[in-house]
């Protein structure tokens, strides 16, 4: 009966898993199977044309400009916010609050947040429609995202770690950057990949905050188009679904890329990879 | 020196025009701002983030022009702002290729929509539910569409696909044989097919000489006070003939 | 014996300087996540009153009305709520177990040369924009489903369910991952010599103490699906109607405020941002009922 | 200094008079030529040893001599670490344990102690009656009466029997120690290993564990590491000298404290008290 | 039995001659009147005691008696527990601990080594380097020397020396415990505070650890907790008896162990042996 038990379980643990990747490979193949007819150097390297399909040079640019401003902003912020709930704050009602107040955040759909940033970014701090007015909202998206996987990556660091390096003498911080941050890294890393997946999936907070644009941004401040939004209104506007499926392709070689440095770069940071 | 003068004035100076606005306006004014861009040098960006956003956008002065393709509430004419129309869009019902019917009266249509009719065999076809798409409440297509046919978002028939753009009611109705949409003339393609209404067909030619009824105006809208020179001179530009030759390209319909 | 107290070393008194600095950075961070969040849902919300408090339209029947048109001044968002409850409900019970159980199976059971392929595969999977999530649903789901249940339309209940599953899988397999490998090697050991099954370990042991991580994992799971809406738009068929089964299309809260926003005007869009309230008070329930549930199983 | 512990352990037990190993009663385990690798590092070599039922085998040795790895291979635990490979038999009760597919049964048969107490986050009660719930006790009075009888055999029932609800992590370390071992007696297993079950104990705990272990020796064969020599003589009938991970030693207790035949061992427990 | 070990303390120590306690030498830590709550519980009642300067002094009892906690106050590790309330003064070298804000210089004067041992997921090297590195050492060879000398003090040189820049985690138990031992010294504390700092360790550790707290005592205060008579006898100076959280006796560790002034530090010292 228990060796059925455990069989059963066995069982769904190998066909979820199947499942997952099955799925994985369903919609990264039907992407490729629709869109690798367009994946040509012209296409990725030149510029934008509304008529007839051009590049998406520009596009390519802008996201990886909303990449990594969102993250340069939004880590830190996180990181540290994370730092002050766990190991800094009383663990008392408020704090419990604060998580609480997070973790509901984090299901407001993001055309609120867009129309949230359109206000307040582009109006009322006069940003206009702009790629940092977009990185600042997204900046916000993700916080609840970083606070919350480095929150639990902290907590699994042992108590020991802290105690030994407090006992020689050490500060807080010293220990902090030295010792708990760097035990803390694979959590902080999955919750940094997981911010790149949602900042480049995004569209609808995109576009209220930094515009559709489709020319090469000519800096931070300029309104600019990134992939996501273009496959988004490649698809609502014209059903063009092979193109917003190229589109997807170099999507999904740009996150892999990204993917892989995070891992390197945090490697690189924890130097003996322990 | 030069490039960070670029970039500081990127929002408001005089040798960038900046227009937001309706998603349907945007790829004829983006074909129409390369054109001119290439001619004149100036810098013109182009927002499609749809009508309302646009208008919101003229209004406080994020941007100089907005583009729309419905008409202006009255609270919006309130706030000072003028309209241009700059082209006309030609509605067009679409069905399934594989969809017998291929002509509708625009009572039929009226029937379709509002529910009164619920199986293509009375309209001539197979034997199948018909399955309506319709776009979002607010959509300027919507609006027209419901204005020409006869009914109100309130007839429409619950139990209706709502798309959120042309391109997704293309796409709902590429990938169905019972359904039945409406899309604008420039995105038809070969994976539906279009539909006659009163036997005449969904053509800008028929739409000028008045035979063919399902149209509706797109609009640029400004204030006057933020509109600059070279804001002026594009919305000449778009009037002129040669302007109007570009719109008559990508498949809209020509202001005469 | 003379027992003053003494003055902070000079060599250390730009430690506690930094220190005291850092403190600060930290609180004024958390504070500035607050606050930022804050603002979002005080800007929903006074924009979402408004049309009760200023314009006098009654709250039940927003809540409880059934029609919503709104070129008519019609706005009842009950068949949404109604909606939004099954798809979320039924994305929960699908995308739930398959995403934690494939979690356990790459901690704990995969080969680690699988799981070193797959980990980082599913992580790509969290990447793909939601449009293509729903362009796949459209293209793919959409038509299966029709064909295969005999429906003249795929864009269902059911189709919604399965594309939010789909999108929740790769932040809870993520992050369910990294808190069950976190669990002390102490606690697999003591309980495989107690004579337990590997599957046993698992569930009575590994799995518990990871709780705090899946509970994560599941709220930062669901966020992301509710959060991200331009899929359900293509594959809910956003109909106006009280689900009364899997095939009904429908329209959940979130589709209803993306769908309409572009077009909105007015007590139209002041409507929408109360949707939007509505789903906040919803979002802020499930996560309560799901802490409780956590809570309990901890007993 | 030597000769009074040995005195000691002589007049306090009495078991001089056993001369022979092997040469009585019934042999519970048997270990022939095992060898042992961590993937290159060999750990064990060739280790021979017959371990008498009911009796208290010791293994002594310095640290990282292969004590603790060869207490592993007796339940199999071994198999969790990666590239570990074993040559050579181990036959418990006429069955070789490594040619067998039921690990659970192995595991249910030879009970562990570990050297740090690892009790899970669970509550007292939950932590004793894991391992009968495992092998599917469902019935509460009976699981009620596993755990006090447990919890009395490990000589800590009275401490705890008014907090068994409570989480296990709250106790002292001592404490702790001995609710593992009331775990590991209420599978009711036939042989029990210690990895230096009282290293973390004060004396009067450790007395407790020790006469625990007294008297558990009625009904089972317990194998012990210990660090600690006086212990090894107090509770053990005989004892095993590692060294490199060879048995430099193996014999009666009493003979290896009084006249052990190998130079290392002599200068290993003299050392002691150098 | 109990003689045996005092006898073989005296002659090893020859200090039977410091007859009165705190009548020689300079008070190194002065202990006044120490209360300390754990929010509403009592762990420590009215402790007083003088440390002095370069001897050592064990503190033993049994289990939860309070001698970790005594411990901590010395360096404050008790800050990093909420709800410790404190009562009383501790005065080491004329500054009231208590009383100073400067916790960094107290805890880089009074180095501290855990019963478990607690090394950072890093290299031995950093490990033994990192307290010196945090008071601002930067020079390599500063830091070479510091590093070789520490590890060379707590007598693990030669077994590490070879793999300095290797992981601190792949050492043995024992190795670990005297690498803490080194990165306590490497900070040149004038206190060290040892919380049963052999417990995990074989025999031969054991007696490498001793004799280095012999060595020490040349230029160090040390505070030790142990569990092991024998090794408070063999080790100490002056030994304080813990009971419940009050200081039962305290003097002369020939005292102590040969004719205790308590009866219950006689019960404990002898029911070690019962
Ligand atoms: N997982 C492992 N991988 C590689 N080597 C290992 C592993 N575990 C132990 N070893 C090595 O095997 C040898 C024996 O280790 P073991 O833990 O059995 O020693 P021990 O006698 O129990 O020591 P101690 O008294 O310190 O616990 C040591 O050299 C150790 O470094
Ligand atoms: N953080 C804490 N919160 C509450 N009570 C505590 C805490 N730490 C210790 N105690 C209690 O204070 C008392 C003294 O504990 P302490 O750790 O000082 O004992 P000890 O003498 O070191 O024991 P052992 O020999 O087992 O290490 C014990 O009753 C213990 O349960
Ligand atoms: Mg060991
Ligand atoms: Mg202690
Ligand atoms: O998007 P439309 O407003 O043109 O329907």
């Amino acid at each position: 009966m228990r060796k059925f038990k455990d069989n059963l379980l066995r069982g769904f643990l190998w066909l979820s898993a199947f499942l997952t990747v099955a799925i994985l490979v369903m919609i990264v193949g039907f992407i490729f199977y629709k869109g690798f007819r367009l994946i040509n150097i012209d296409f990725i390297f030149s510029d934008y044309s509304p008529s007839g399909h051009g590049g998406i040079w520009p596009m390519i640019v802008t996201t990886i400009y909303t990449i990594v401003i969102s993250l340069i902003i939004a880590t830190p912020i996180g990181i540290f916010a994370a730092v002050y709930l766990q190991e800094y704050a009383k663990q008392g009602r408020l704090v419990k609050l604060i998580r609480f107040a997070t973790e509901s955040l984090t299901g407001i759909p993001s055309i609120i947040y867009g129309l949230f940033g359109a206000v307040f970014f582009v109006t009322t701090l006069k940003l206009g429609m702009s790629i940092i007015a977009a990185s600042l909202t997204l900046t916000i998206i993700v916080l609840p995202v970083i606070i919350r996987t480095t929150e639990e990556s902290l907590k699994t660091v042992p108590h020991s770690y802290r105690e030994g390096s407090l006992a020689l003498g050490t500060t807080k911080l010293q220990t902090l950057y030295k010792v708990i941050l760097p035990s803390a890294m694979p959590g902080i890393l999955s919750g940094i990949i997981l911010s790149i997946g949602r900042i480049v999936g995004e569209s609808a907070a995109i576009f209220l905050t930094a515009g559709t644009v489709a020319a090469m941004p000519e800096g931070i401040f300029s309104s600019a188009r990134t992939l996501t939004v273009h496959s988004f209104l490649v698809t609502q506007e014209s059903g063009d679904i092979e193109l917003a499926a190229a589109v997807g392709i170099v999507l999904i070689v740009i996150i892999l890329v990204l993917n892989l440095s995070a891992t390197f770069i945090s490697k690189k940071l924890n130097k003996a990879d322990y | 020196g030069n490039n960070n003068q670029e970039t500081e004035s990127s929002n408001n100076s005089s040798d960038t025009i900046s227009i937001s606005g309706s998603t349907s306006v945007g790829p004829l004014a983006e074909k129409i701002a390369e054109k001119y861009m290439e001619e004149n040098g100036v810098k013109i960006e182009i927002n499609q983030i749809g009508s309302s956003a646009g208008i919101t956008n003229a209004t406080s002065g994020v941007s100089e022009i907005g583009m729309s393709s419905r008409d202006l509430k009255e609270e919006e004419k309130a706030n000072g702002l003028k309209e241009t129309i700059i082209a006309y869009d030609g509605i067009v019902v679409v069905t399934h290729p594989s969809n017998k019917v291929k002509d509708l009266t625009i009572e039929q249509v009226k029937d379709i929509f509002t529910g009164k009719v619920t199986n293509w065999k009375e309209l001539g076809g197979d034997d199948m539910e018909i399955v309506v798409v319709s776009r979002e409440d607010g959509s300027g297509s919507r609006d027209a569409f419901q204005e020409i046919v006869g009914y109100s978002s309130g007839e429409l028939v619950r139990s209706s696909i709502i798309a959120s753009g042309n391109g997704n009611i293309k796409t709902t109705v590429a990938t169905n044989k019972h359904a039945v949409g409406f899309i604008s003339f420039e995105y038809i393609d070969p994976s539906i097919s279009t539909v006659k209404i009163n036997g005449v067909e969904a053509t800008a030619e028929n739409v000028l000489q008045q035979k063919y009824s399902l149209s509706r105006p797109f609009l640029f809208v400004h204030k006057e006070e933020l509109l600059t020179d070279a804001g002026r001179q594009f919305i000449d530009y778009i009037l002129s003939s040669e302007g109007q030759a570009i719109v008559a390209e990508t498949g809209a319909i020509p202001v005469k | 014996m003379s027992r003053q107290p003494v003055e902070i070393g000079k060599s250390n008194r730009r430690k506690y300087m930094y220190e005291k600095l850092s403190s600060r950075l930290f609180q004024l961070c958390a504070l500035l996540s607050v606050i930022s969040l804050l603002l979002i849902v005080g800007f929903v919300f006074y924009k979402g009153s408004l049309p009760f408090v200023a314009d006098g339209y009654s709250f039940i029947d927003f809540i409880f009305g059934d029609d919503w048109v709104p070129s008519e001044d019609k706005f009842g968002i009950f068949p949404m709520i109604v909606a939004s409850i099954f798809a979320t409900l039924g994305a929960l019970i699908i995308g739930v177990p398959i995403g934690l159980f494939t979690a356990i199976f790459l901690a704990e059971i995969a080969p680690k040369s699988i799981a070193k392929i797959i980990s980082p595969a599913v992580q790509l999977l969290a990447g793909i924009p939601s449009v293509l999530y729903g362009v796949f649903g459209l293209a793919i789901i959409v038509p299966f489903l029709q064909n295969n249940l005999n429906l003249a339309k795929g864009q269902s209940l059911l189709a919604v369910i399965l594309v939010l599953a789909i999108m929740m899988l790769p932040t809870i397999v993520t992050v369910a991952e990294t808190a069950i490998r976190a669990v002390p090697k102490t606690y697999r050991e003591g309980s495989l010599a107690l004579g337990a099954s590997q599957i046993g370990t698992i569930f009575k042991v590994v799995v518990p103490a990871a709780k705090s991580g899946i509970m994560a994992a599941i709220v930062l799971g669901l966020g992301r699906a509710i959060g991200e809406t331009m899929a359900v738009i293509l594959v809910a068929g956003n109909s106006l109607v009280i689900p009364t089964s899997l095939t009904d299309s429908v329209r959940p809260l979130t589709t209803n405020i993306a769908l309409e926003m572009g077009y909105a005007f007015g007590t139209h869009q002041e409507m929408l941002f109360a949707t939007g309230i509505v789903l906040f008070s919803f979002i802020l329930i499930l996560n309560f009922v799901l802490a409780k549930i956590s809570a309990k199983g901890g007993n | 200094m030597n000769t009074t512990v040995v005195e000691h352990n002589k007049a306090g037990k009495g078991n001089v008079s056993q001369m022979n190993q092997q040469s009585e009663g019934t042999i519970k385990i048997s270990v022939r030529d095992l060898d042992l690798f961590y993937g290159e590092k060999q750990a064990l070599y060739s280790v021979n040893l017959d371990i008498q039922e009911k009796e208290v085998t010791a293994l002594i040795g310095p640290s990282g001599c292969g004590k603790s790895t060869f207490l592993r291979t007796l339940n199999r635990m071994n198999d969790l670490i990666d590239n570990v490979k074993i040559n050579g038999d181990i036959v418990i009760d006429n069955e070789n344990i490594y040619q067998t597919n039921d690990v659970i049964k192995l595991r249910t048969k030879v009970g562990m102690v570990f050297q740090k107490a690892n009790l899970f986050p669970m509550s007292i009660y939950d932590n004793v009656a894991y391992g009968p719930r495992m092998q599917g006790i469902k019935n509460k009075k009976e699981l009620n009466s596993i755990v006090e009888e447990s919890l009395r055999g490990a000589a800590i029932w009275d401490e705890v029997k008014d907090r068994l609800k409570t989480s296990a992590l709250g106790l002292s370390g001592g404490q702790q120690q001995r609710v593992c071992i009331a775990r590991a007696i209420a599978m009711k297993p036939e042989i029990i290993l210690m990895d230096e079950p009282t290293s973390a104990l004060d004396p009067i705990s450790t007395l407790k564990v020790e006469e625990l272990i007294e008297n558990m020796k009625k009904d089972y064969t317990i194998v012990i590491v210990t660090h600690n020599m006086q212990q090894a003589a107090r509770v053990s009938d005989k004892t095993a000298f590692f060294l490199n991970g060879e048995v430099v030693e193996y014999d009666e207790t009493s003979k290896i404290f009084s006249l052990p035949s190998d130079q290392r061992t002599e200068d290993y427990i003299t050392g002691r008290f150098g």
